[in-house]
């Protein structure tokens, strides 16, 4: 294992603190329950936008923290879901009065535990409320499983959601837009390389030298199949037509019903892409992939997608969703309309995405 | 033998701690090949913090002793088991209430509302290739041995065995829910982590019980 | 070799392709000779800067073309350095009639056809200067050598002397600017991992799974010494403390006589670091080390120049310069006056950067 | 033998792309070693190109036909080696001026002036560890068996012996210029790529001549 690290079991903390050294104009930290939540929180009337998960695919979400984004942040362990009383307390840190929205990749962990911390913030009167970002194509079966995870797309929401309770979005508001852009996403994503879990100290998974695995999540889980490793276009591709061609998904929900104060389910349907649709596409390197890679890929999907008659009003290239040091991309093309372009084009300040400021 | 004392579930508890620590490599093992090779980590981390507050509570009723281990880990483990193992302790301790001593009936009251209570959280059938899987099974085993009149170490023997028989079958098993569901066929031929520690600290507590 | 790219012989063209498609707003590409231009050059009145090298540093130069920073990027083949016909039209290309900067990193290949293209461009009566950037302390002797290279200065070079360009500098302004912010940065690079020339095929050199080169450049080249890997600390500490008390630092350059129309030698000393210096900091990724790991250097470098009565005013982490997928990080510090401040916080418009607009 | 023809430079120039081919990877290995191992690939890359133009002007005069080569490898090699042997070819086709073939006075006088050229350019020293340390000698031994009253092939086959001997010879150096100079005492023990591309390029000159 070689990396920039001290004693393993610090190195979450230690990040952390960087974070905050670096950053004390955006964001701070707190520690012991860790949370990175904005500098100036809790902002007056506005809806607090929470995310979080297992740290390992920085910058999200911590970096993702600041104006326009996300309110707070709260990082796990290394892959592993962060525990309920960091969301509970950082909800309690950047609650201006006006709500939380939580922002939940589906993942077990992660949804159990914001459960819990949605549960726990209802009970201090708290308005909250619970998305799930569930985008990954490559997990196809939903109806008996854990159904799709949450990828790519979660950086989208966490900026379109983040522009729109920046502008005085209520929290149903903010809830019926974050699940209308999670619909709007679909992802798919590919490794080169395992990456290395500081605490396995080995490569999660090995992979031979002329393959590659198709269909990873970011958790430095092996994929939906290994595969002999060929070109970037062939590869771009093959990733492109599975999304665009991606039939309708329906999933049931839990979402939180602040009246009742209980959990509901909610059946949900994503409806494929069709011709003519605008999208924001995301290239997005895994972490070990540098970004003249991605252009190559970006190139073949800007190619993929005109010839479906779908037009790439927007991109986003780079690493900002990723697994440690894994070698790899993921694509994401994410249905636009007016409300969401005009909330991806409004500024934001974070570390990690910053623009129009 | 004829009940379980508060100084038997602190011991339960303390191999606990031991038997995590030991088998942490083989949990984050199991946990590469169909999940995030982290299985192994998580509970040892949790249940360090047990050991850490388990002086702190010991001489407790066994109602609050599980209720700790419960919110310990609830707020240490994160991931998928730290909020299930987390309720599992916790509703064991609900159902404990207040007593410093378990009958067999009441250590298949405790047990029973820990598992229901995992259940009812991640709401994973049997088959899915859970720590259902062992949980359920052993549950069954105890049930019945208590009801056919063993004592509580005889009919733990017979929970173990059951445990241990449902984390083997999950083997064969193509994951339904966790992240091993991800990987669809692919998490065939693969032991389940989360079966192999529920196994593991149902162990724990029969070597606790034979003291 | 792993990595997302078709034809090795494409692989540089193929970038640019995607880099045009995704970047139409700030950016044009120029195929045949290569180069990179603001998508509204040429704009007028204003100096042009110019930068380029080896492709495999990404997103320097090409994605620090546009407002506030470079006109124009010559991309060279994979780790070489582009050749004069490039670096010519390109200044032909963005030139508004108040002259052309090129802003040349201390390569020998670099230097040579840097110096071929300003003479053809004087040739054709274009007003030019090239100013060297050379800050890696790693490489010491220089009286007789090709002297110390140009490595993570440049980023901060090209955005500073940009936003001066942006601000009506003209090019005798630009110029001195340029060399004062080289004499005033120094850093120092490290590897934990080789990279893969995509036309090599095989990583440039090994290195053993407890080993480390310190030292090192931005071409996969070998470094200065092999060292056992070490801690995130310690490896931050020493690479800190080379940069922090390297002495006076003595070369000559050549530079352009425009009246003249000739080269004359300039010699050139680096003052060394002093208590009391305000610094940029820029922890740099060298492509396959993610933002993570530079944190956990940040926490470290921000508590060693503390130590040092040095104090960090602005900061840059990520992959700026990089050497295609090696792993490993560069530090950079570079002492700032009024002057430097101003021009690093104005706005920038680039794919790679972009703050204030 | 007494003149060198256009013929022979054309076939000079054809054997080197040949040779330039197949010693690609050795090249780009020794560039491994202490450089960013693109050496082969750049002069492939250039004298690719020269082939692909040679056609065009195998009919001009020597002056011409080395004038496109040096404008050639200007503008495709890139990197340290093609201003520098841009610069060779250039200088010796000014210096070859018009002619249309060589006696072994002008052989030496072309390639002086492409060897002067490389040398203004690059400012390098003996025993810098560059190319120079190949033409330097090669230089030397051409001009003093002309001197002494060897034709053109027998004085070359003294320059390309000497040319070998000084690739051989920068091994032990530590290189002051190009990218090698980074490395200090660790680019000791390694044979310089351009001191050995130059080499190559010589001894197909010596081939040329041959025929
Ligand atoms: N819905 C569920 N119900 C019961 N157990 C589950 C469920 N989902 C996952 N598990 C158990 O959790 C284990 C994984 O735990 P762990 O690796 O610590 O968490 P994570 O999957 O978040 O990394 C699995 O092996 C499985 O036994
Ligand atoms: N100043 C110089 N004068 C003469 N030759 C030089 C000089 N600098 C470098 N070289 C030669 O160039 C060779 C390297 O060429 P190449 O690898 O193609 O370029 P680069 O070093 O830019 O990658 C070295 O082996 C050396 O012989
Ligand atoms: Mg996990
Ligand atoms: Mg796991
Ligand atoms: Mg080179
Ligand atoms: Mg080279």
């Amino acid at each position: 294992m070689k990396k920039l690290i001290n004693a393993i079991p610090d190195v979450v903390k230690e990040q952390l603190e960087g974070m905050a050294a670096a950053h004390p104009d955006e964001l701070k930290v707190h520690f012991e329950p860790n949370y990175v939540y904005r500098a100036d929180a809790p902002v007056a009337g506005k809806v607090a936008i929470i995310s979080g998960g297992g740290s390992g695919h920085e910058p999200m979400h911590g970096g993702f923290v600041g104006m326009g984004m996300l309110d707070a942040a709260c990082p796990g362990e290394v892959f592993t879901s962060p525990t309920p009383d960091q969301m509970y307390e950082a909800a309690k840190a950047v609650n201006s009065g006006a709500g939380v929205l939580f922002l939940v990749k589906n993942y077990t962990g992660d949804v159990l535990n914001f459960e819990t911390a949605a549960e726990l913030a209802h009970g201090d009167g708290i308005p909250v409320q619970n998305i799930l970002i569930d985008d990954d194509v490559a997990v196809k079966d939903s109806l008996y499983t854990a159904g799709r995870r949450g990828v790519g797309t979660t950086v989208l929401v966490e900026k379109i959601v983040g522009a729109a309770a920046e502008a005085g979005y209520s929290l149903d508001q903010c809830s019926d837009l974050a699940r209308k852009a999670n619909q709007y996403g679909r992802s798919m994503g590919m490794a080169l390389t395992s990456c290395t879990v500081p605490a396995a100290g080995k490569p999660t998974f090995e992979l031979g030298e002329n393959e590659m695995e198709i269909g990873i999540g970011i958790h430095g889980e092996p994929g939906q199949k290994r595969m002999p490793l060929t070109s970037a276009d062939e590869i771009t591709e093959m990733m492109a037509m599975e999304i665009i061609n991606d039939g309708a998904y329906t999933r049931v929900v839990r979402e939180w019903d602040r009246d009742a104060g209980d959990w509901y389910d909610k059946s949900l349907t994503d409806a494929p892409f069709q011709k003519g649709d605008k999208v924001i596409a995301f290239v997005n390197s895994m972490g070990g992939t540098p970004v003249s890679e991605l252009y190559a890929v970006y190139r073949k999907l800007d190619e993929v997608c005109k010839a479906n008659g779908i037009e790439i009003v927007r991109n986003l290239i780079g690493p900002y969703i990723t697994s440690l040091e894994m070698a790899g991309m993921s694509i994401t093309l994410m249905k636009t309309d007016d409300e969401i372009l005009k909330f991806w084009d409004a500024p934001v300040k974070t570390p990690g995405l910053r623009w129009g400021v | 033998m004829t009940v379980v004392t508060r100084e038997q579930i602190v011991h339960w508890l303390e191999l606990t701690v031991t038997v995590l620590n030991e088998n942490k490599d083989y949990l984050t093992q199991l946990d590469s090949a169909i999940g995030d090779a982290d299985h192994g980590t998580n509970m040892d981390r949790g249940f360090r913090k047990v050991a850490e507050k388990l002086p702190t509570v010991a001489d407790k009723d066994i109602g609050n002793i599980l209720k700790m281990v419960g919110m310990t880990l609830i707020s240490s483990v994160g991931g998928a088991s730290g909020p299930l193992y987390g309720t599992f302790f916790q509703r064991g301790g609900m159902a404990a209430d207040a007593r410093e001593e378990l009958s067999a009936d009441e250590l298949v009251t405790v047990l029973q509302g820990a598992v229901d209570g995992v259940q009812a959280r991640g709401r994973a059938q049997p088959g899915d290739k859970t720590m259902m899987d062992a949980l359920l099974p052993a549950m069954a085993a105890l049930r019945a041995g208590v009801t056919a009149g063993k004592d509580s170490l005889g009919a733990m023997e017979d929970a173990v065995a059951a445990a241990e028989q449902g984390m083997k079958d999950t083997i064969p098993l193509q994951a339904r829910k966790g992240r091993a569901s991800y990987l669809g066929e692919r998490s065939i031929g693969h032991q389940d982590p989360g079966a192999t520690s529920s196994y593991l600290i149902l162990n724990a507590l029969l070597t606790a019980l034979k003291e």
